[in-house]
């Protein structure tokens, strides 16, 4: 006996609700990430040399990917959150699917430009 | 046999137009009142009012009347109707429409001035029908349903009612015995006043147009009561039923009537348009016409695959037909049929039924407290109904039925006792195929429905007729060796589809009774052997009843209360 | 009541949203103009040490995102934690509050 | 698959159980050129079965009774035929979503139907039985907003494709809040402030996150969720007027 019922959950997969899950999880992330971004800087009170140290910990290609996932994130959620605005505030209808798939599309570019810049 | 008992001031049967309505029109006229709707289905979203297209006819348009609504009705009716009825029908209508817009918060189509549309429907001598689009019934039941909801309302949903319990005193009714489909629990619920509204619904036919929930049960009750049934041969039937087979539950419901109109063309199974052969106005004749037609082409044998004929829209373009008919289009083509450019294989099909208990213009019966209105009333349409009178009629008596319960109940201190023998009689009759191994009741129903069709059906005559009787009797039989396996009542939709089919069968045997003393053709019904119709002056209706387990038929002389053959209101006035 | 304190702090998420959608495309394209030629504790010190523009421009922001992220925490927390009624909400403005001081903080550190 | 061929069968896995679990079981059915994804259901029930439970009345889309998940997507059963939704003669047929069931395929509506209720999904009126019909010009524009959103068969399929609702078992959803903004466009009703303060609070508009769920697999083709972000703007402006 299982209470399961729908496998999956197919009715998810459209692209709206996944426009939806991406800006979720990553205004979650960016809100957990935001604290120790903002900690970081906060060294700069303790002065030069801890901040240096610590972006020099930055140089790390793992922390680098780290922080284009953090500029991912915050591009994707920008763009989710402009197509929600324009979504609800200007009540964009038709727009919506075009909508979702061009903030896709503008955070990816972002990101990837961002790792060409970056490396 | 556990019984559970309760008590309330009035017992609802049925939520279609006329059961909703009862009920807001009763808490209305006293808010105290206890009322409670026992229905099949869930609340109002069960039963034909919900299915209603065309629309509503009421007379508010300018320059229409009162007095041509009800001389159209009388006249399509074939001067069958109760005039009293037909009259307060069309009278009531006008106050209906308006407090169903402004009240309930209906919204019907508006011309672009912003003034109330009225479309034309057939048979009608002005444009006198409101409607939502095509799908009106959808909008008059949701605001129903929604108004329901909110007068705390006891429903009682997925209870279907077994029998009408008599008082013990012979003073009247005394409740009803139902069935918690979900758990099979049996109920009486007793009442000071009781309205059937179940809304008829000849089902029993090969092809048929109402919800499924629907099998004459109201009907099949009010005979045991040993009621009054008038009119009862009076089988409206649709000409163009989509035919997909037989294994498919989209065959049978409606196309609707606007594709005759619009210039669709019927073409038999050699492809040939035939209409002409039998009326000037070809595929435009009116719907008695047009089935009968069709059904003389399927006696020749000239039918399409599955054994009905073609109608053929795309010679009015495609993308014409696909904007016209936007929801019959798509109806179509989610079955796998392309109604724009192709063909589609239709059949007449039964759509509507004119007979019913007889009744008052108050809605009561020759029982106390026992009230009837909607489709399970007779009288109102006589030999046939114009299309748009079927839901006026439900929420206008509904409505009635609803003050007069309400009054009635302010008068009563408390409900009659329930007759116990008559509840031991129905909870045996319920549980009558329990035990006996199952045979495939769907193979039953589909043989009455095989047989209805075929002698009982779109055009009849003596001989057919008693066949059509004698296999009546001999299914009957058979249904009562048939059983629905060991006693599982939960949610057991083969118990319940026997049940379906008893009431079916017994209302079936009802119609053919009717349909053989009746001597000539008029609306509905039509004998090959009595073409003609009768003399009007001398018209009669027919009442068919239970007496000892016997059914009875007999004519009763209509009354012109308002108006004789040959006259007219509308030159009067 | 319920219903003004929901619309407004419905209002709230969208108007700070609204507020860091410039301030957060300002930013990425600082950071990418930042980062060519790597990034030192100098250079970004240089380029904000008491600039009255980046001192109002990143502390409107943490404003925005101290408030903006608790109310979309909020939801979040109700919905896929069932974390609902005073105690989270109490949890969600801490939440709030601590991102509106970390980042007053760094901020206060850059200038 | 070949739609005539007689011998071409379907393998259906049908949820059965009730309120206190189930599991899928597996049915062989003969496939039909015509045949709807309820005619599979009624065929198993009629055959093979007798003891299945489900729901349907009016079988031509109206009455909204019928709806089931379906591979996965909730969709009325009665107008979706077998050939658009099977994939290599498979279906999958299990009970609405975000509901409780009663049994097999029959969810409880009534938290539905609670919802609408507590929405004050109910007209108003102003004007009584005796008064004129109101003139309402078709082409006003809250009237073309209304008349967009009015032709909701209440089956719940919007709320079982709506995760807001499963999160959030409080969460009105997107059909009762459609009927508000059918409502609130429905300038004959005169409770339109009140009924803005019984969808702003908890449980109301504003848990719609525009997943719009609700407006891909409404099958009257409404937008649930274009109407609950005017209902968002509404309340908006409301809260500053100071009317709710
Ligand atoms: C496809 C179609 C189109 C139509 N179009 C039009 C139109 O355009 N214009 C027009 O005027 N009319 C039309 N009609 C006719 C109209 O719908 C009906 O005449 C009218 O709605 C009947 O209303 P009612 O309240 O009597 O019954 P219904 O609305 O049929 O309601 C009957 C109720 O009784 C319940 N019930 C049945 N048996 C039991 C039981 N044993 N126990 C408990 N409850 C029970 C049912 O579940 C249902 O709730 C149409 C009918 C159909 C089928
Ligand atoms: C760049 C500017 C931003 C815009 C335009 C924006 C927009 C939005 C919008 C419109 C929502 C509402 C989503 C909903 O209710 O469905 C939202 C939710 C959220 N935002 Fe932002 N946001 C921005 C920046 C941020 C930042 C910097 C953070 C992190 C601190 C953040 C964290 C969140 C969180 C946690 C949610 C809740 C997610 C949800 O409810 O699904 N946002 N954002
Ligand atoms: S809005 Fe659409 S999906 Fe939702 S209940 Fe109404 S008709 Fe069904
Ligand atoms: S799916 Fe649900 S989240 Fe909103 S847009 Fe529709 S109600
Ligand atoms: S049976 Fe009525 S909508 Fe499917």
């Amino acid at each position: 006996m299982s209470m399961v019922r729908t496998v999956g959950a197919p009715h998810r997969r459209q692209v709206l609700w996944w426009a939806f899950l991406m800006h979720r999880v990553s205004g979650v992330l960016l809100a957990l990430f935001l604290p120790f971004h903002f900690l970081v800087l906060g060294f700069a009170i303790k002065g030069d040399a801890t901040l240096d140290g610590f972006l020099a910990w930055t140089e790390n290609p793992l922390v680098k990917l780290a922080e284009t996932g953090l500029f991912l994130l915050l591009a994707v959620h920008l763009a989710g959150g402009l197509r929600l605005l324009a979504l609800e505030l200007l009540a964009w209808r038709s727009w919506q699917k075009n909508m979702a798939a061009l903030a896709a599309g503008a955070a990816l570019a972002g990101a990837l430009l961002f790792l060409g810049v970056a490396w | 046999m556990h019984l559970h008992r309760s008590e309330t001031d009035i017992l609802i049967i049925g939520s279609g137009g006329a059961g909703l309505m009862a009920a807001l029109h009763a808490a209305q006229s006293c808010p105290t009142l206890d009322i409670t709707v026992a229905v099949k289905g869930l609340l109002g979203k069960c039963g034909c009012t919900r299915m209603v297209q065309g629309g509503y006819n009421v007379a508010l348009s300018p320059g229409d009347s009162v007095e041509r609504h009800f001389m159209d009705t009388i006249n399509g009716g074939k001067w069958i109707p109760n005039q009293d009825l037909a009259w307060t029908l069309c009278e009531t209508a006008v106050t209906r429409v308006r407090e169903l817009e402004n009240e309930l918060g209906c919204f019907f189509d508006r011309n672009p001035d912003g003034s109330l549309h009225h479309k034309a429907f057939a048979g009608q001598t002005f444009d006198r029908t409101v409607h939502k689009g095509d799908l009106t019934g959808i909008e008059i039941i949701s605001r129903l349903m929604e108004q329901a909801l909110t007068l705390g309302l006891k429903a009682l949903e997925e209870h279907r009612v077994l029998g009408l319990i008599p008082a013990a005193d012979g003073s009247g009714i005394s409740g009803a015995l139902m069935v918690d489909v979900r758990t099979g629990d049996f109920r009486f619920v007793k009442a000071k006043a009781v309205l059937l509204a179940t809304g008829g619904g000849p089902t029993m036919y090969r092809y048929h147009t109402p919800s499924g929930d629907k099998t004459m049960d109201g009907l099949a009750m009010a005979l045991r009561l040993g009621l009054d049934l008038r009119d009862m041969e009076m089988v409206q039937f649709h000409p163009t039923g989509l035919l997909a087979g037989p294994d498919t539950r989209m065959t049978g419901t409606v196309l609707e009537e606007g594709l005759r109109g619009a210039g669709g063309h019927l073409l038999n199974g050699e492809g040939e348009r035939f209409m002409e052969n039998y009326d000037p106005k070809a595929e435009r004749a009116t719907r008695d016409v047009v089935s009968r037609s069709i059904f003389s082409e399927m006696r020749a044998g000239r039918t399409t695959p599955n054994g009905g004929v073609h109608v053929s829209m795309s010679h009015l373009g495609p993308e014409h037909v696909r904007k016209t008919f936007k929801g019959m289009v798509e109806r179509c083509r989610d079955c796998g049929f392309d109604l724009a450019g192709g063909l589609v294989e239709v059949v007449p099909t039964a759509h509507y039924f004119m007979g019913g208990v007889v009744v008052d213009t108050d809605c009561r019966t020759a029982i106390p407290g026992l009230f009837v209105a909607g489709e399970d009333a007779g009288g109102v349409h006589g030999a046939n109904r114009l299309g748009g009178n079927g839901v006026a009629n439900s929420t206008v008596y509904g409505g009635i039925a609803g003050e007069r319960m309400a009054a009635l109940c302010e008068t009563m201190p408390f409900a009659a006792d329930p007759d116990e023998t008559v509840i031991e009689a129905e909870l045996a009759r319920a549980r009558e195929p329990f035990g006996r191994s199952g045979a495939n009741v769907g193979d039953l129903r589909d043989r009455l429905m095989d047989n209805m069709w075929d002698d009982v059906g779109v055009m009849r005559d003596a001989d057919r007729l008693a066949r059509g009787v004698a296999s009546l009797d001999a299914l009957g039989e058979e249904l009562m060796a048939t059983g629905a396996g060991p006693e599982k009542r939960a949610f057991n939709l083969t118990w319940h589809d026997w049940l379906n089919l008893r009431s079916l069968v017994e209302i079936s045997q009802v119609i053919a009774r009717a349909a053989q003393i009746r001597e000539d053709s008029r609306g509905a019904h039509y004998r090959e052997d009595f073409p003609e119709t009768g003399d009007l002056e001398t018209s009669t209706f027919t009442v068919v009843r239970e007496v000892d387990g016997k059914l009875e038929a007999r004519h009763d002389p209509v009354v012109f209360s308002i108006v004789s053959p040959g006259e007219s209101l509308i030159e009067a006035a | 009541m319920n219903a003004r304190r929901e619309a407004y702090l419905y209002a709230a998420q969208r108007l700070t949203a609204l507020i860091m959608a410039p301030l957060v495309i300002g930013h990425l394209i600082t950071i990418i103009i930042a980062i060519q030629g790597g990034l030192s504790a100098e250079e970004i010190l240089s380029r904000t040490s008491g600039n009255i523009f980046w001192a109002a421009f990143y502390g409107l922001f943490v404003l925005a995102a101290g408030i903006h992220a608790a109310l979309g925490l909020r939801m979040v927390a109700a919905e896929w934690l069932g974390f609902r009624g005073p105690l989270a909400n109490w949890t969600v403005a801490a939440v709030g509050l601590l991102l509106i001081l970390l980042g007053f903080r760094a901020v206060g550190a850059v200038i | 698959m070949a739609g005539d061929d007689k011998d071409a069968t379907l393998s259906v896995g049908v949820w059965r159980g009730d309120a206190d679990g189930g599991e899928y079981v597996e049915y062989s059915v003969p496939h039909r050129a015509s045949q709807t994804v309820l005619d599979v259901v009624t065929w198993i029930q009629r055959n093979i079965a007798p003891d299945l439970a489900y729901r349907f009345a009016c079988r031509v889309g109206m009455c909204g009774s019928c709806a089931m998940t379906v591979n996965g997507r909730p969709r009325w059963t009665c107008r979706t035929h077998v050939d658009k939704v099977a994939r290599n003669g498979r279906l999958t047929i299990a009970p609405l979503d975000n509901l409780p069931v009663v049994r097999d395929l029959a969810a409880d509506m009534a938290p539905f139907f609670e919802k609408w209720k507590r929405a004050n999904g109910a007209f108003q009126g102003g004007e009584t039985r005796d008064d004129p019909i109101a003139e309402v010009r078709p082409d006003e524009p809250e009237r073309k907003e209304a008349d967009a959103a009015i032709e909701c068969i209440n089956c719940g399929i919007c709320y079982a494709a709506c995760d807001s609702v499963r999160w959030n078992p409080d969460y009105l959803g997107p059909a009762a809040l459609n009927r508000v903004w059918a409502l609130h466009n429905d300038r004959r009703d005169v409770a339109r402030d009140d009924r803005l303060a019984a969808i702003g609070g908890e449980g109301g508009c504003h848990l719609c996150h525009s997943q719009a769920g609700c407006t891909a697999h409404c099958p009257q083709g409404l937008d649930p969720s274009g109407g609950i972000a005017g209902l968002k703007r509404a309340l908006f402006r409301a809260a500053l007027k100071g009317t709710v």
